[in-house]
């Protein structure tokens, strides 16, 4: 099988060759080793063209051998797992890997859409701008479409992600960011004296570049001592190594976001394992030990397959022992490019030609150009001839003004390295220009963070082991971690000199950004239009915007525009560096919440009951509640809830109220504290009574109701609806503890510890005296409207009997401890069942709160005030109260206000919708004549035909007053009476009696 | 974001919610005749309820410790760069007596 | 030179030397007769109905960096005008009739895209509140239609219709709705208003206000100098209490960050804009391929145009769960921007207390759609002294008096606008 | 008349299955137990009564009430810190008993509120070699030996709803013991967050009573 690999070393790398791998590419099954990424089993079995740009489709072979890889791009995997954009330098090899090129069709080697290239001289940076703009509706049904169908690069699986996802936290003094020289130099350090350390590295090795570049620390093998150090830091229990852990972002008080690939490295993640997971590192310092990115050179051509960033190359020949040629020349303007050349040669490359555009050529590369027998030039590379299949000769232009060519599959270009500055620069800081490496470095970290090795511009490898070491020493140090003094791991610094070089002109197109085929010219067209700021230039050209977020454009793009307007580098200045620093998948940060998942949920103490019963539920915020209970023979919900209805008006039945939020008020100061919460008071009412209580916002709207009871002279029990139980907590606690610290009250909410159930109707005495004990006192004289006490049950069971009703029937409200809430469900039934007891849901329930005309949700809106409500009366006159003088402003007591009403079709058979506008009858539809909407809709069967409440502009004179119901969403127009909100009993006698 | 509560130590924000500047204060009104306070106190409140400095820089505000120990909590952050300077207890979190001089002197 | 596909072509011959600057880079003048504060989308927008509408071609705008760095470039792109109260639904419609003429009126392909907007419900409560909303839009003469759950799923068959933790039962949409190019929208205006004479500013930061000795408004200072103003419009949402501080005014604003996000550019897979109505996510794909997301507000007050992990995994589990199908599609990209968010939600479009001055801020969520209207009816304000019928109420008096636009119901909190 | 039975009914009655879960491994990772049959009061100071709430707690307790963020046994209870000048008194129930806060209500008069939350809180107790990995995916609490000893406690949520976690005892193999009271209408929904983050560790599952522990 290894016989495929025809561009694979017999010997060296860090791959596997006992494990061959076989995989797929476009169809085509080829073979790689374990350790291979997908790059570098392409590069071995000889692949080329391995994609197509974005605009022009033009044909593009692997750049980098890293996560900054613009070109290579493919999806990977199929079905349901297809992942589209997938850097194939990333990909870490597995058997049966399927992967294919993308944006291209038919295929990647004939591409219908290269056709865009031929019209590059139209395509040029923002050309949109300026057509596609007449006909106008030209746009929607030409122009956008085709362009849409150009867009993007990959495609989606287009359905469910089937893998998991989880989410965690983790906790250290140190985090470093980069397993490199300086990661590693500095891991040892803070981890020998002591500190809690995080190693993140986003490779599946550590090393970093000492996997590539060879060398010696501490008079060994780079890789071996790597391999040591690894060795050391898994032995020490306060270090943590994250292999295959990207941090990807700096956020606020030192939380660092992480991504770690658990299972990207296998076909499918095992049984109960996730695919990815995303952490959240808190760490009391970092050290960004990130390395650097080598940065192209733009010339022409340079976008042809088979040219590549010679770290790259050094990359595929040190570490996966895949050569990407048999014939290569090397374009650099700096020392390090060299080193390539020298792997090369080890590797038994021939080296064709070596162009350097330094005037001056340190001796040290001459000689080995002349003991090695390879022509050396000095100049630049003008163009390269070739096509998809790779390149074939480059075209020189020599220092003294001649040119050349030599032939060679393989360019090797080195522009020098840019510090990976992104995570440093989370925080807005703007990295600083240093001329020597002529690069950007960080400056103006986020709290907490330094900066170590090449990221920080210490480009040379005992500059990264120094730096590293001190790094993590000091960073030890500040988190109070001393340890003893070592002494940093030691190398040569071998040399990075570099003459700065970012554009060659030519008749070819040079690449800026080889995604998104932002090229020279195209910058050069930005800056005639005066799209200056390297803000404009990336916004109108797209440059740095391609899923590389700019690694290898963004500084040769605003090095060229600082060519053209003659102001320096650090004047054009970068763009903002925004996380994530690599894209990081959104199922990741999901994690666990999503499907049923989503939120969480809440289950009343009955929901098992009422499943087991078939009731149909309802979410309600987090809650679930039965919403109805089906009967066989019943068709609808509406025949449900009309039976569930009168069930409850003629006899008896109940529903579980215990998403309501109930809470324990209590203290000396109780009573004062409820009178200055609600609008009414409180601190009268007596023990063992309950009272109706709204409550406002400061702003004078009514924020919620509900019933608070006094339990005792210091206990009163308050209640909430459902949706604001939670807010109106927060609340009362800011009451209690800003507002009014000096009250003596306590709060607690009991929400969860009692099952309450609404019992209602006529026959409810009747139920209660089966269940309560006989000698409880249930008549009118013995438990009045509004009384509250606690009750003995029969069987040993204690209560409180609270005797309110929303539904407008004779009704209690009976609590027990929650674990008895099935139960009593159950009990219930039984002493109802001589009395036809009917469980109701939350429909019943809306449809008799209807029928009394008490609002709820969809009246208390946020926008009525109490007077809307009707319920003006019941602001205190005596007292402070939050909302008081709010609520008095002018256009919130004006004439003309909305307000409750009732509302019923003149047609009674007509069915009422919420949401419908009121229209007077005889005037024009328009936003003048639009006097109102109906809030609450049900069919009432005590009334016998669909009723509703609304607000309506100056209601409650208009009470009789015909009206259109008008609802175009639905096609409907017809007429309604204005109406009293209260449908049913307005007298009360019945919840009295 | 991490906010070092005085009782339960540093949370990350998730557990918190916000209310915002702690600067306004809750007009005191002492005296309630036929549901009117004192003179101008509709000026007050407006300016309350509505107005902010809305300070680009060092500022006091509320934070609730809802996902933790329920505590009001004041915390002093730089808007421009989300420091926080300074976390503090609200005045009446616990069994906390707060002198109602001193409280009132605060409110008014 | 005019833009269309015949001076592209012919430009395309010559490799595109002949195409000059997009607008002058002006040098500030001693005296305008308007001075425009923000060079963003609606302060640009102001400049040219200036200009355009009402003939007050002496204008400057003053921009602090370059045009369009503030909210104008970090929005989410989206425009609809499916308001409900009275005071934003006729103003919102105007802005979208603006935003449907706009190529022709700027000559500049502004990509406005009608590909539709849809509100997810998820409960009967939601669908009564988008009923109300969308029948106040047809009553104002505005497309919108409500959708069942069965016409949803046809719709968009790959949203979560199945398992999800609170299932979509309908949504309102607006075909009119849909997104456009936000920078073009800053290039756009900035071009056409440059061709009328106004002159555009950049990296002039104001400073401070001139005050005549009736106390009236006569001028900025900049960090290019003093510039004289017979009226000075503020449009810097984001920072409009620092900027009306140095007039001595409070307003009823905060400054919140808001998070946006890009994915990485996938083939097309969403036809339009689509918000979640059980979580905070809204989503829609942009021309390159991206898509285009975001939520809520962090939560706290900012001025540092970036935000925290807790609404990012907010936004994504919205995401998730809404459409499940994106959990291998990468996120590229996040940003913030700073919101003026008014204390009803509402923007506010008025002379300020201090005479000279006008104000246009409290934009909350709202700002990008608004843009060209809000251009409009600031320039007939600044030229007229009267506001425009579309933003009557849009007044800075409304919390005294009681009249707040609060179409969330929320309250004086601006955070939860 | 028929007379009536009270059975109770946990809210984790019918998520928790006794036995194994997850993934299949020779021991289990994670060991997850609903402990049943418990009291629970909250004991809150009023104004200006902590000291005087800290002698009734040693009066009534027998020991020192617990420091901010610390958890302490006391005969027949465990005492857990839930706030400022609050804690929560955990204890076997007692048969028959349905005010527990009435055997408090003499030592506490006038000095501290009681509230019974016996039935508003669910207890699980988690444990195993892996039951610290598996936390870290539930809550942002450190809970490194080093920050988090035994007897700590922490007010803190999962899935965005407030908990009460604290660390008892290790457990016979040495690694330690948390526990968790979460709310009660969530317990369903949260059990099965912890059953999916444990997953992957293998789990096994129990329930017992408090009398038990």
């Amino acid at each position: 099988m290894a016989s495929q690999q025809a561009n694979r070393l017999a010997a060296g790398g860090l791959i596997d060759r006992t494990t061959p791998l076989r995989f797929s590419f476009d169809g085509k099954t080829m073979t790689g080793y374990a350790g291979d990424t997908l790059a570098s089993a392409l590069v071995a079995n000889g692949v080329k063209l391995v994609g197509r740009s974005f605009k022009y489709h033009r044909p593009r072979g692997i750049l980098t051998a890293g996560s900054e890889e613009p070109n290579a791009l493919v999806e990977l995997r199929s079905g349901a797992r297809r992942e589209p954009n997938t850097r194939a330098t990333t990909i870490e090899l597995y058997d049966g890997l399927d992967a294919l090129s993308q944006n291209r069709w038919p295929s990647l080697g004939f591409d219908v859409m290269a056709v865009n290239s031929l019209l590059s001289p139209i395509f040029v940076a923002g050309f949109y701008y300026k057509t596609f703009m007449w006909p106008a509706k030209f746009w929607e049904k030409i122009y956008e479409p085709a362009i849409r169908r150009a867009a993007g690069l990959g495609r989606p699986s287009g359905v469910a992600d089937p893998d998991h996802y989880d989410k965690a936290w983790a906790h250290c003094d140190v985090l470093i960011v980069g397993s490199g020289p300086a990661g590693l130099a500095a891991a040892l350090a803070a981890g020998r004296a002591g500190a809690r350390v995080i190693l993140a590295e986003e490779d599946s090795l550590v090393g970093g570049r000492l996997n590539s570049d060879g060398g010696e620390i501490d008079t060994i093998p780079a890789a071996e001592w790597a391999d040591a150090a690894l060795g050391e830091l898994r032995s020490m229990r306060n270090v943590r190594v994250m292999t295959r852990t990207a941090v990807f972002g700096v956020y606020d008080g030192g939380t660092y976001g992480a991504l770690e690939r658990v299972n990207d490295h296998v076909p499918v993640p095992p049984k109960h394992q996730v695919r990815q997971r995303l952490w959240r590192i808190v760490a009391k310092r970092c050290i960004l030990a990130a390395g650097a990115t080598e940065r192209p050179i733009v010339f022409p051509g340079n976008d042809t397959p088979g040219v590549m960033m010679a770290s790259a190359v050094r990359t595929y020949i040190e570490r996966f022992a895949a050569v990407p040629g048999k014939r290569l020349t090397l374009f650099t303007n700096n020392d390090d490019g060299w080193r390539t050349v020298e792997s090369a040669l080890q590797a038994g490359v021939e080296i064709a030609a070596v162009i350097d555009a330094r005037k001056d050529v340190p001796a040290r590369c001459k000689a080995l150009a002349e003991d090695d027998g390879f022509a050396l030039y000095s100049g630049n590379v003008t163009g390269v001839r070739g096509g998809k299949a790779g390149i074939s000769h480059v075209d020189i232009g020599l220092a003294n003004g001649r040119r050349t060519t030599v032939s060679a599959d393989t360019l090797a270009m080195s522009g020098g390295w840019n510090p990976s500055v992104g995570l440093a620069s989370h925080h807005r800081g703007r990295p600083k220009w240093q001329a020597e490496i002529a690069a950007f470095v960080p400056d103006g970290c986020p709290p907490g963070m330094t900066v170590a090795g090449a990221a920080n511009g210490e480009l040379s490898l005992g500059a990264c082991l120094r730096s590293g070491h001190e790094a993590g020493a000091s960073a030890a140090a500040d988190c109070g971690h001393a340890g003893a003094k070592h002494t940093a791991p030691a190398a040569t610094d071998e040399s990075v000199a570099i003459a700065p070089l970012w554009h060659v002109e030519g008749k070819q197109k040079a690449f800026v950004d080889f995604q998104h085929d932002v090229t020279a010219s195209d910058v050069a067209l930005a800056q005639r239009e005066g799209f200056e700021s390297v803000e404009h230039l990336k916004r109108y050209t797209t440059l740095g915007m391609a899923t590389d977020q700019g690694k290898t454009s963004n500084v040769t793009g605003l090095a060229i525009m600082a060519q053209l307007t003659g102001r320096s580098i650090p004047q054009t200045g970068t763009t903002i560096y925004r996380p994530p620093q690599v894209p990081v998948a959104i199922g990741a940060f999901a994690g666990h919440h999503r499907d049923e998942n989503f939120h969480a949920t809440r289950l009343t103490p009955s929901h098992h009951w009422a499943a087991e019963r078939g009731a149909v539920f309802v979410d309600t915020g987090l809650w679930k509640r039965a919403q109805w209970y089906p009967q066989p023979g019943e068709n609808d919900w509406l025949e449900s809830v009309s039976r569930e209805v009168l069930a409850v008006r003629n006899g008896v039945g109940f529903c579980d109220v215990s998403t309501l939020g109930k809470i324990d008020v209590m203290g000396k100061d109780a009573g004062v504290f409820l009178d200055r919460v609600y609008l009414n008071a409180f601190s009268s009412l007596g023990v063992g009574k309950a009272r109706y209580g709204l409550m406002l916002r400061e702003d004078g709207i009514v924020m919620d109701d509900g019933t608070t009871s006094r339990l005792a002279e210091d206990h009163y029990y308050l209640t909430t609806t459902t949706a604001k139980a939670g807010p109106v907590m927060q609340h009362l606690e800011f009451c209690r503890q800003v507002l009014w610290p000096e009250l003596d009250v306590q709060i607690t909410s009991c929400t969860d510890q009692w099952a309450t159930f609404s019992i209602a109707g006529p026959k409810t005495r009747d139920l209660l005296r089966e269940i309560v004990d006989p000698a409880e006192d249930l008549s009118n004289e013995g438990f009045p409207f509004m009384g509250v006490r606690e009750v003995q049950l029969r069987g040993g069971m204690v209560a409180r009997l609270f005797r309110i009703s929303f539904s407008g029937e004779m009704a209690f409200e009976i609590s027990v401890p929650a674990r008895y809430g099935d139960a009593l469900a159950r009990n219930l039934m039984i002493a109802g069942k001589p009395f036809g007891v009917t469980p109701y849901g939350t429909e019943a329930l809306g449809v008799m709160r209807i029928e009394k005309g008490h609002v709820a949700g969809p009246e208390l809106n946020g926008t009525t005030t109490a007077a809307d409500l009707g319920l003006g009366k019941m602001m205190s006159k005596k007292k402070d109260f939050v909302g008081r003088v709010m609520a008095g402003r002018e256009a919130l007591v004006a004439q003309d206000r909305q307000v409750v009403v009732g509302i019923k079709p003149l047609d009674k058979t007509r069915r009422l919708r919420s949401g419908a506008h009121i229209i007077p009858r005889g005037t024009m539809v328009g936003p003048e004549t639009d006097q109102g909407y109906v809030t609450s809709v049900c069919y009432s069967p005590i009334v016998g035909q669909w009723i509703g409440l609304g607000l309506v502009e100056r209601g409650r004179e208009r009470i009789g007053e015909i009206v259109r119901a008008h609802d175009p969403l639905r096609d409907e127009d017809y007429e309604v009476e204005i109406c009293n909100p209260c449908f049913y009993d307005p007298e009360g006698g019945r919840q009295r009696g | 974001m991490r906010i070092a509560c005085p009782f339960c130590g540093e949370r990350e924000n998730g557990e918190f919610t916000y209310l915002g500047d702690a600067k306004p204060k809750r007009p005191f009104v002492a005296v309630i005749e036929d549901g009117k306070g004192a003179e101008g106190e509709q000026d007050a409140f407006y300016e309350y309820v509505y107005l902010r400095d809305n300070v680009a820089g060092e500022m006091s505000e509320y934070w609730y410790h809802g996902g933790g120990c329920r505590s009001w909590l004041v915390v002093k952050r730089n808007t421009l760069t989300h420091e926080i300077l300074s976390v503090a207890a609200a005045p009446g979190t616990g069994a906390a007596v707060v002198d109602v001089a001193m409280a009132k002197a605060g409110t008014e | 030179m005019k833009y269309s596909i015949f001076s592209l072509a012919k430009a395309a011959l010559t490799g595109h030397k002949g195409w000059g600057r997009a607008w002058r880079d002006a040098a500030p003048k001693a005296h305008y007769d308007v001075v425009i504060i923000g060079g963003g989308g609606h302060g640009l927008a102001t400049a040219y109905h200036l200009a355009e509408r009402y003939g007050i071609r002496n204008v400057a705008v003053l921009e602090k960096g370059w045009i369009g760095s503030g909210n104008a470039g970090r929005n989410t792109t989206i425009i609809r005008s499916n308001y409900g109260l009275p005071g934003n639904t006729g103003f919102y419609e105007l802005s979208m009739k603006l935003w449907e003429r706009m190529e022709q009126d700027l000559n500049y392909n502004t990509m406005v895209s009608q590909r539709g907007i849809i509100n997810l419900y998820h409960s009967d409560a939601q669908r009564d509140a988008f009923a109300r909303r969308g029948n106040t839009m047809r009553i104002n003469g505005i497309d919108a239609e409500l959708l069942d759950k069965a016409a949803v799923r046809k719709m968009l068959p790959f949203l979560n219709h199945d398992n999800a933790r609170f299932p979509i039962m309908g949504g309102l949409v607006q075909r009119r709705g849909g997104t456009a190019r936000h920078d073009a929208v800053v290039w756009g205006y900035a071009r056409a208003a440059d061709r009328l004479g106004v002159d555009i500013i950049q990296n002039c930061e104001v400073t401070g206000f001139v005050r005549d000795h009736n106390g009236r408004v006569a001028g900025v200072e900049t960090s290019r100098g003093r510039i004289g103003a017979g009226k000075v419009g503020m449009a810097v949402a984001g920072n409009s209490s620092r900027v009306a501080a140095m007039a001595g005014l409070r307003l009823p604003i905060e400054s919140h960050v808001l998070q946006a996000f890009v994915s990485e550019a996938i083939k097309p897979l969403i036809p339009g804009v689509i918000t979640f109505g059980a979580g905070h996510f809204y989503v829609s794909q942009s021309d390159k391929g991206g898509l285009v997301f975001g939520g809520d507000i962090d939560g706290y007050n900012s001025y540092a145009q970036r935000g925290n992990m807790p609404v990012i995994e907010d936004v994504c589990e919205g995401g998730m769960a809404l459409m499940p199908m994106i959990g291998r599609v990468r996120m590229l990209r996040n940003w913030g921007g700073i919101m003026d968010m008014s204390m009803d939600g509402t923007p506010i479009i008025d002379k300020s207390p201090v005479d000279g001055l006008y104000v246009n801020a409290g934009w909350c969520y709202g700002g990008f759609k608004a843009t060209p209207a809000s251009g409009l009816v600031f320039a007939h304000l600044m030229a007229t002294d009267t506001p425009h019928e579309e933003a009557r109420r849009f007044r800075l008096d409304r919390f005294e008096r009681g009249a707040m636009i609060d179409e969330k119901g929320q309250g004086a909190q601006p955070n939860l606008h | 008349m028929v007379d009536f039975v009270w059975n109770v009914r946990s809210p984790l009655q019918q998520a928790v299955m006794p036995g194994r879960a997850g993934a299949i491994v020779p021991f289990a990772g994670v060991k997850l137990a609903e402990i049943r049959d418990f009291d629970l009061v909250q004991i809150f100071a009023r104004r200006g009564q902590r000291e005087a709430t800290a002698k009734a707690v040693k009066k009534h307790y027998g020991v020192d009430a617990p420091a901010p963020r610390q958890a302490v046994s006391a005969k027949g209870a465990t005492l857990i810190w839930s706030g400022p000048d609050q804690l929560m008194a955990l204890s076997a129930r007692k048969p028959g008993t349905f005010r527990p806060v009435d055997a408090l209500r003499e030592s506490f008069e006038g000095i501290a509120s009681l509230s019974d939350q016996s039935d508003g809180r669910c207890l699980i107790r988690m444990s195993g070699l892996q039951a610290r990995a598996m936390l870290a995916k539930l809550t942002s609490v450190d809970l490194h030996d080093s920050v988090f000893p035994v007897g700590t406690a922490a007010t803190t949520s999962i899935d965005h709803t407030a908990v009460n976690l604290w660390r008892s005892e290790n457990s016979e193999d040495g690694s330690p013991v948390f526990n968790v009271l979460v709310f009660s209408s969530f317990a369903d929904s949260i059990w099965h967050t912890i059953v999916d983050a444990a997953a992957e560790y293998g789990i096994e599952i129990e329930t017992r009573s408090a009398a038990s522990v």
